[in-house]
């Protein structure tokens, strides 16, 4: 069983993606949903990186990411992470907790991108204020699997 | 105590300045300012220094003859720097340190204030 | 020449050589045992009372004669043999305490390792051999602008400054004192640390301490370089206040080279203020400011404001300030006052952001004095006897724009390209989605709307004056791009208000095609300010595109004033004014003269004029009507010239009381008790009857004054009509005062048309551009004559039927009416009145023909048959009746038409031409109507009776019956004249079939026995036998199949003569 | 990555920090959303319900908290739900007469941990989401409750106190707790 807290914010989540999706303008709701994990992520980073030391490099933040980063919020370490070493990121996470609530099966396939959005946003802002400048996707072909993929943006 | 306090933007811009009453603040403004360059270059990339322990606290800018610059930088490239009277001996390194660590625990506070837009001059305090 | 120069230089080179080398070998010869002290200069006065045979001074000697050795060996050119020697000079000096030859040594023996591991080290700048003859060997010429990026480049683009080939452990191997690059900076150190305890050696530490830099440099070790230039500041020497300036420079410079822009820029500023130091004898104000704009760049300041307001603002605000101040005062102190002012100019706009209240208003004063001297150009300045630039300053943000509207044109003006409508149709279905698409994806700043060639046009700006003062902006005006434009120039004010406030500026298009307004440009204290939109981020766009169409007349459009009668109200009066109202009562025509005046220089050559009605009851041609062929054949209409279009106004108006409706209960409309009827009427009669439109006072009346003809016609007129005056009891009873009266008919009502002008000419009709005008006409449209009930009565004349009206003069006025074409009234307003009209009746054939067309498209609307006869008919009279009626103090004429009259079915057959014509003769004598037949008692009377088929259709066989009665003029009719007369002949007769055309006599006569008045009634009617095949075709020809409940009634049908045939017999 | 970066940091508190957080962003997205602050006040409102009505099925099975007699068990259960899920211990009371009433006192609202009110958002109920929560909750246990912020510290009361109100017990009261 995940600590009481983690179910607090998952089942918040829960609720922001609902309130999002359900409301009137519903074209936004993917934008908005990202932009809370935008600026949720540049502010938590923030306070996270706190006791840590400075990076190395682009590396040594995505590698802060999947490890520390990953496993508070998560309460996991992304399972695999890899880089064309050019400024693309591939993380994977096979569990994903956001969408280990949904059943798994082909037909709840639709309703993942509600669920991962906020994510994506949560990634794009901790990297943002980490000084990277990127875009972030991500990708689901099973359930509750979950790929993001992180494009850093030069120049 | 130190004599001056500043929070300087990931654009090299004061997002906050603090000034001992009674100081030149110019005169502080453009140790702050010089400052700069020496933590630009401690935290440029590529910099290996041996024995970098890649600590946040920057340790000693420099020293002008009256006062210690002292940096400190956050990963997310937000820098502090602290000046203190070179005759102010009470201060060592670890205290300032401490000193650092408290002023990045306060901005991570108001960064993470809902309402305050991460690059605008930090009014409160 | 240069050739000549050189190789005098090389003789020098090689004699100065050869003294070098001479000087070597004899020091190498020299005896070490008993050498001579060197000393530096000011080591010389401490020489007094050292003994000097002591141990020490002999080490000392001797480590100092080898440390010159080496320094010979290196200057020849042997730098292995120097660093063996300057290897042994440290170590002997090191033994006693000589720390000032020893730092020299460690100096010496840095050098050569230099010269071995990086010997390109000095040599990658040609301007490096003359500077180095300066402190440190390295200070450029002051002025020099050093880019910052490049000098930091530098030593990494030759790294490895080794030459080719050279491995870089070969100077190790050449020799092993040859030092390590770490060892290096550490023998520097050690030498400064030595040389800092001589206070006399300061220019040497100093020296030592740059050389360590350039290496440092060269190892790319900036943190550590930057300690040593750190140190450099400390050490204190007494210079001149030139010499001051020259080492703060200096430092500037190593500072630029290690990337330390802000350290590089603070040294700088120390400079410039040592120029002006109130200490110095000779402040060089000059020198000063170009120091100063040296400083710019390590504050993040670039004076072109377009890039500095583009970089988001970085730096540091309180120290930018600082600079710009200092640049205005020191400007100032040069007399320079256009720079004064631009820079004024900047700190202002600039600054802005970061400005107190207060601040703005010392900057703004600020500028408004040093402007005063001199203003401020839109052209960059150049700073005399250098190559600095200063760009002329803007203030796109004083006041600051907050939205551009450029303007379409007025909508008079407005342009509109034909062309393009017609080929742009492909279907709906192609382009409407990537239309959207189109229109969406379109270059950022196009403006859907186009200006006109020689128009004036126009762009709103909004304003906010972040001053607070009030801002007088001068020569005020566009700045555009691309097709010629006369842009004008306005004086504008911004209030010191915290409101937006707009701003309208003007010109004019010279030529045709693509305009782009890029900004605007004024001038605020004498300062020049060019402000481009793509320099003010928050509009998003970089500039306003727009397309100018060939110059096209214009024209003003405006009913003509002085043709205008009673009842015509130009909205404001003023020529122009696109409205035009009149008040005209129902019925009247009115004649309005709209002219068409060309202001522009171009000359009107083509027009085309259309309506646009709101009104649907009546189409817009009923009411307007115009002569476009007239208005084509006054053009072209020139320049200034004008044209007029007349205009026929009618106020059309539905003259029927509202509200009536056949099929209410089936009932005759006068009969019928339901609707609230507004008036009542005595009897049909010509001698109408009055009554005031208070009619409650008639109430109950009995009106059966029925003297007339016609009303005794329709009294007796048999069976399908009820009499008249049970109409006319049954009418009276249902009226009261206090119905509500029905609204429209009776109040005003506006009938509203716009006549729209497209018009071309120019060189804009060669490009199918065209434009509108139009002028919107309402019609206030007063009651006048209301049609409240109608009936149709038989008239005298067979051919003819009597349509009775109830009329109501609902105007305020008195009203001629005339319904005939010789009898006519006078009604008072509010009165009204019953008149008959006689109307020729309609002919079979015309509604056949209708019949035939309406069958030939039965549409739905027209499903109803009843309906479609009661039109025609109702069609028939309105095309016959018509009142005339001239109303108010000016006799205004008008006519009401009787449009969309209908007839309930009961009164169809009087409507409707009988198919039977009466040829009836007394006695020889043709009976006419109203003809007075007169007889005598006993006498035998002989009647013809003739029969002929008047309609277009064989008639079924009838049987006629004649009918003998006396009326006796108080409701009672005696048909009971057995005792008062015989007959001769047959009184009942059948008629065969006549087909059209043709007739059928019949005699008989009538033998009256007592005087009196004698009426014979004659009637016919289908033979009983052949009734039912002609049913459909006695009374309702227009019977659409489905319709039964009317044929029921038919069989009944009769044909009259009428009026009866009248006989007074006398004795 | 250097060992010190692996210095352990309170996972409890971290977590806190991110719900805080996402909160936070979510706050200020709706008064983006919508210009009235009413309505906002009104969306955390419901969002909070929503969150009780799910979360109380966590809370009956992770801490057994066995079944309420009366309101004062009710109360003690919201308390230990706020130790349990936010990490503080808000105290119970200013009871009514009736034992019907009783408030809720967050010292500190882990809720406002970072904010500063604006001045012009002074009608906003930040916390709006933690009445919510409560009514959501007691709603799945068959007690219609009111609750709502009678006095909250971001607008510069002394403390953040939630009062909750017992309206009805509602019917086929069988506490989901129970077994």
């Amino acid at each position: 069983m995940s600590a009481a807290e983690d179910v607090l914010f998952e089942l918040l989540h829960m609720e922001i993606v609902k309130t999002f999706t359900d409301s009137k303008d519903k074209d936004d709701a993917a934008s908005k949903l990202e932009y809370i994990g935008f600026t949720t992520g540049y502010r938590f980073v923030e306070r996270a990186t706190r006791e840590t030391n400075r990076f190395k490099d682009e590396l040594d933040i995505m590698k802060y990411i999947c490890k520390v980063f990953w496993v508070s919020v998560f309460k996991k370490e992304i399972d695999n992470l890899r880089t064309n070493h050019q400024g693309v990121y591939v993380l994977n996470d096979n569990n994903f907790r956001f969408l280990t609530r949904i059943s798994s099966g082909k037909q709840y396939l639709q309703y993942a991108p509600r669920f991962v959005t906020f994510t994506c946003g949560l990634i794009r802002g901790s990297l943002a204020n980490l000084g990277i400048n990127c875009v972030v996707t991500a990708e689901v072909s099973h359930l509750p699997a979950c790929k993001f993929q992180v494009q850093v943006q030069r120049g | 105590m130190a004599v001056s306090l500043t929070i300087i933007g990931k654009e090299n811009s004061p997002l906050y300045i603090w000034m001992d009453e009674g100081r030149d603040s110019l005169q502080l403004q453009y140790l702050a300012h010089t400052g700069l360059d020496v933590i630009q270059e401690k935290i440029s990339v590529g910099q290996k220094l041996p024995g970098d322990s890649r600590e946040l606290y920057l340790g000693l800018l420099y020293a002008s003859e009256e006062y210690k610059i002292y940096g400190y930088t956050t990963n997310s490239k937000i820098k502090f720097i602290v000046i203190t009277d070179v005759t102010n001996a009470a201060l060592r390194d670890n205290e300032i340190r401490m000193m650092f660590r408290h002023l990045h625990s306060i901005y991570s506070t108001v960064v993470c204030n809902p309402f305050y837009v991460p690059g605008e001059k930090i009014s409160s305090q | 020449m240069l050739s000549t120069l050189k190789a005098k230089f090389m003789n020098l080179l090689v004699l100065y050589f050869g003294c070098l080398e001479y000087k070597r070998m004899e020091k190498t010869q020299e005896k070490f045992d008993r050498p001579q002290l060197l000393c530096a200069p000011f080591e010389r006065k401490d020489l007094i009372g050292i003994d000097l045979d002591s141990r020490t001074n002999r080490k000392k000697c001797t480590g100092r004669l080898k440390k010159h050795l080496a320094d010979l060996s290196l200057q020849v050119g042997l730098p292995t043999d120097a660093l063996a020697q300057y290897s042994q000079a440290v170590d002997i000096l090191r033994g006693c305490n000589d720390w000032l030859w020893l730092a020299a040594c460690y100096e010496g023996l840095c050098s050569t390792s230099v010269m071995l591991l990086y010997p390109h080290l000095f040599r990658n700048n040609v301007l490096q051999r003359y500077s180095s003859l300066g402190v440190g060997g390295s200070d450029s010429c002051p002025g020099t602008k050093i880019n910052p990026n490049k000098v930091r480049n530098n030593p990494s683009s030759n790294s490895n400054s080794l030459p080719v080939g050279l491995d870089p452990s070969l100077p190790k191997q050449t020799s092993k004192f040859c030092l390590s690059p770490d060892d290096i900076v550490e023998k520097y150190k050690e030498a400064i640390v030595h040389y800092s305890k001589y206070r006399n050696a300061g220019v040497i530490e100093t020296e030592a301490s740059i050389k360590a830099v350039h290496v440092l440099i060269e190892q790319k070790r900036y943190l550590l370089a930057a300690e040593f230039l750190s140190n450099v500041v400390f050490i204190n020497l007494q210079l001149s206040d030139e010499e001051k300036i020259i080492r703060f420079n200096a430092l500037s410079d190593m500072y630029n080279q290690i990337g330390f822009h802000r350290k590089a820029a603070f040294f700088r500023r120390v400079a410039a203020m040592r120029c002006v130091a109130p200490q110095n004898q000779d402040p060089d104000w000059c020198q000063c400011y170009k120091l100063l704009l040296l400083t710019l760049d390590g504050y993040r300041l670039s004076l072109d404001p377009a890039l500095f307001l583009k970089e988001g603002r970085p730096g540091w605000p309180a120290l930018q300030i600082q600079i710009l101040q200092e640049l205005v005062g020191t400007s100032r102190r040069m007399g320079e006052h256009g720079l004064c002012t631009r820079h004024q100019a900047f700190l202002l706009s600039a600054m802005l952001p970061y400005f107190t209240l207060q601040e703005k208003h010392d900057n703004f004063k600020m500028l408004e004095s040093v402007s005063s001297k001199c203003g401020s150009g839109p052209s960059p300045l150049v700073v005399a006897d250098s190559s600095f630039i200063i760009p002329p300053v803007n203030f796109p943000n004083i006041p600051l724009c907050r939205y551009v509207r450029v303007m379409p044109p007025s909508k008079e003006r407005q342009v509109e390209l034909r062309d393009k409508l017609l080929v742009e149709d492909p279907g709906p279905f192609i382009f409407s989605p990537f239309q959207s698409i189109i229109t969406t994806s379109k270059v950022a700043g196009k403006i859907d709307c186009e200006w006109v060639e020689g128009d004036i046009c126009e762009v709103t700006f909004a304003f906010v004056n972040p001053m607070y003062i009030q801002l007088k902006l001068n020569n005020m005006m566009l700045i555009t791009e691309g097709v010629e434009f006369e842009a004008w120039t306005s004086t504008v004010v911004i209030e010191a208000s915290p409101e937006a406030q707009m701003v309208i500026l003007r010109g004019r298009p010279q030529e045709p095609g693509e305009l782009r307004i890029l900004g605007y440009s004024f001038s605020l204290l004498g300062v020049a300010s060019n402000c481009k939109f793509k320099s003010m981020s928050h509009l998003k766009v970089p500039f306003y595109s727009l397309n100018v169409v060939p110059a096209l007349p214009c024209v003003q459009i405006f009913c003509d004033s002085s043709s205008s009668e009673t009842g015509l109200v130009s909205d404001g009066a003023l020529e122009g004014e696109s409205k035009v109202c009149v008040t005209l009562n129902a019925g009247e025509t009115h004649e309005c003269n709209i002219v068409i005046h060309n202001v522009s220089s171009q000359s009107v050559e083509c027009v085309e004029v259309a309506l646009e009605s709101q009104n649907e009851v009546e189409g817009p041609d009923k009411v307007f009507q115009y002569s476009l062929e007239n208005l084509r054949a006054q053009l072209p209409i020139a320049p200034g010239g004008r044209a007029s279009l007349t205009l026929y106004i009618y106020a059309a108006s539905e003259f029927l009381l509202p509200g009536y409706s056949i099929e209410d209960d089936g009932m005759f409309s006068l009969m019928s008790g339901s609707e609230p009827p507004s008036l009542i009427s005595a009897a049909p009669s010509s001698l109408h009857s009055r009554q005031s439109t208070i009619m409650s006072s008639l109430r109950g009346r009995k009106a059966n004054r029925a003297h007339s003809s016609a009303s005794n016609a329709s009294s007796k007129s048999g069976s399908s009509v009820r009499s008249g005056s049970s109409v006319s009891a049954l009418a009276m009873s249902s009226i009261n005062a206090s119905t509500p009266m029905p609204t429209t008919g009776l109040c005003n009502r506006t009938l509203e048309g716009l006549i729209k002008l497209s018009y071309t000419g120019g060189r804009g009709m060669e490009n199918k551009y065209w434009r509108m005008a139009d002028i919107g006409i309402s019609v206030e449209v007063a009651p006048s004559l209301l049609v409240t009930r109608w009936d149709a009565l038989p008239a005298e004349r067979p051919n003819q039927c009597y349509i009775v009206l109830d009329l109501l003069n609902s105007a305020s006025n008195e009203m001629d009416l005339q319904y005939t074409t010789n009898k006519h009234i006078l009604m008072q307003g509010g009165e009204s009145c019953r008149v008959p009209v006689p109307v020729d009746r309609c002919p079979l054939a015309k509604i056949n023909e209708r019949v035939r067309n309406i069958r030939k498209n039965i549409s739905k609307r027209n499903a109803d048959g009843e309906v479609s006869e009661s039109e025609i008919l109702g069609d028939h009279v309105a095309s016959l009746v018509e009142l005339r009626w001239t109303l108010g103090p000016f006799d205004t004429p008008g006519r009401a038409s009787l449009k969309s009259l209908t007839f309930p079915p009961q009164t169809h057959h009087l409507i409707t031409m009988a198919p039977v014509h009466w040829d009836v003769s007394l006695n020889g004598q043709r009976v006419e109507n109203g003809s007075e037949n007169v007889g005598k008692i006993g006498e035998a009377q002989r009647l013809v009776i003739g029969v002929s088929n008047s309609s277009g259709d064989a008639l079924p066989p009838l049987t006629i019956v004649l009918t003998a009665f006396q009326d006796h003029q108080n409701g009672t009719q005696n048909y009971r004249l057995e005792a008062k007369m015989a007959s001769t002949g047959a009184t009942k007769f059948g008629v065969p079939k006549l087909a059209p055309e043709e007739s059928y006599s019949h005699d008989c006569g009538l033998i009256f026995f007592t005087t009196g008045i004698y009426k014979i009634e004659v009637s016919g009617s289908p033979s009983s036998s052949s009734s039912t095949p002609y049913g459909n075709f006695q009374c309702s020809s227009v019977c659409v199949p489905g319709d039964h409940h009317s044929k029921t009634n038919q069989h009944y049908h009769a044909w009259k003569l009428a009026p009866p045939i009248e006989i007074s017999i006398v004795d | 990555m250097s060992r010190q970066n692996l210095r352990a940091i309170d996972p409890k508190k971290v977590s806190g920090e991110l719900f805080t957080l996402t909160y936070g962003s979510l706050v200020a997205q709706l008064l983006k959303d919508y210009e009235n602050v009413e309505e906002v006040n009104r969306q955390l409102e419901r969002i909070g319900y929503n969150i009780g009505m799910r979360l109380i099925e966590d809370f009956l099975a992770r801490a057994n908290p066995g079944r309420c007699y009366d309101f004062r068990d009710t109360a003690d259960k919201i308390q230990q739900a706020f130790k349990l899920y936010l990490g503080v211990s808000p105290s119970i009371g200013s009871w009514s007469p009736g034992g019907d009433e009783f408030s809720v006192v967050l010292d500190p609202n882990p809720l406002t941990e970072f904010v500063e009110l604006p001045d012009h958002l002074q009608n906003l109920r930040y916390s709006n989401v933690l009445p919510g929560v409560i009514r959501g909750a007691a709603e799945m246990v068959q007690i219609e409750v009111l609750a709502s912020f009678i006095a909250d510290s971001l607008k510069g009361d002394n403390i953040t106190e939630i009062r909750v109100k017992f309206v009805k017990r509602l019917e086929d009261a069988v506490p989901a707790g129970e077994d």
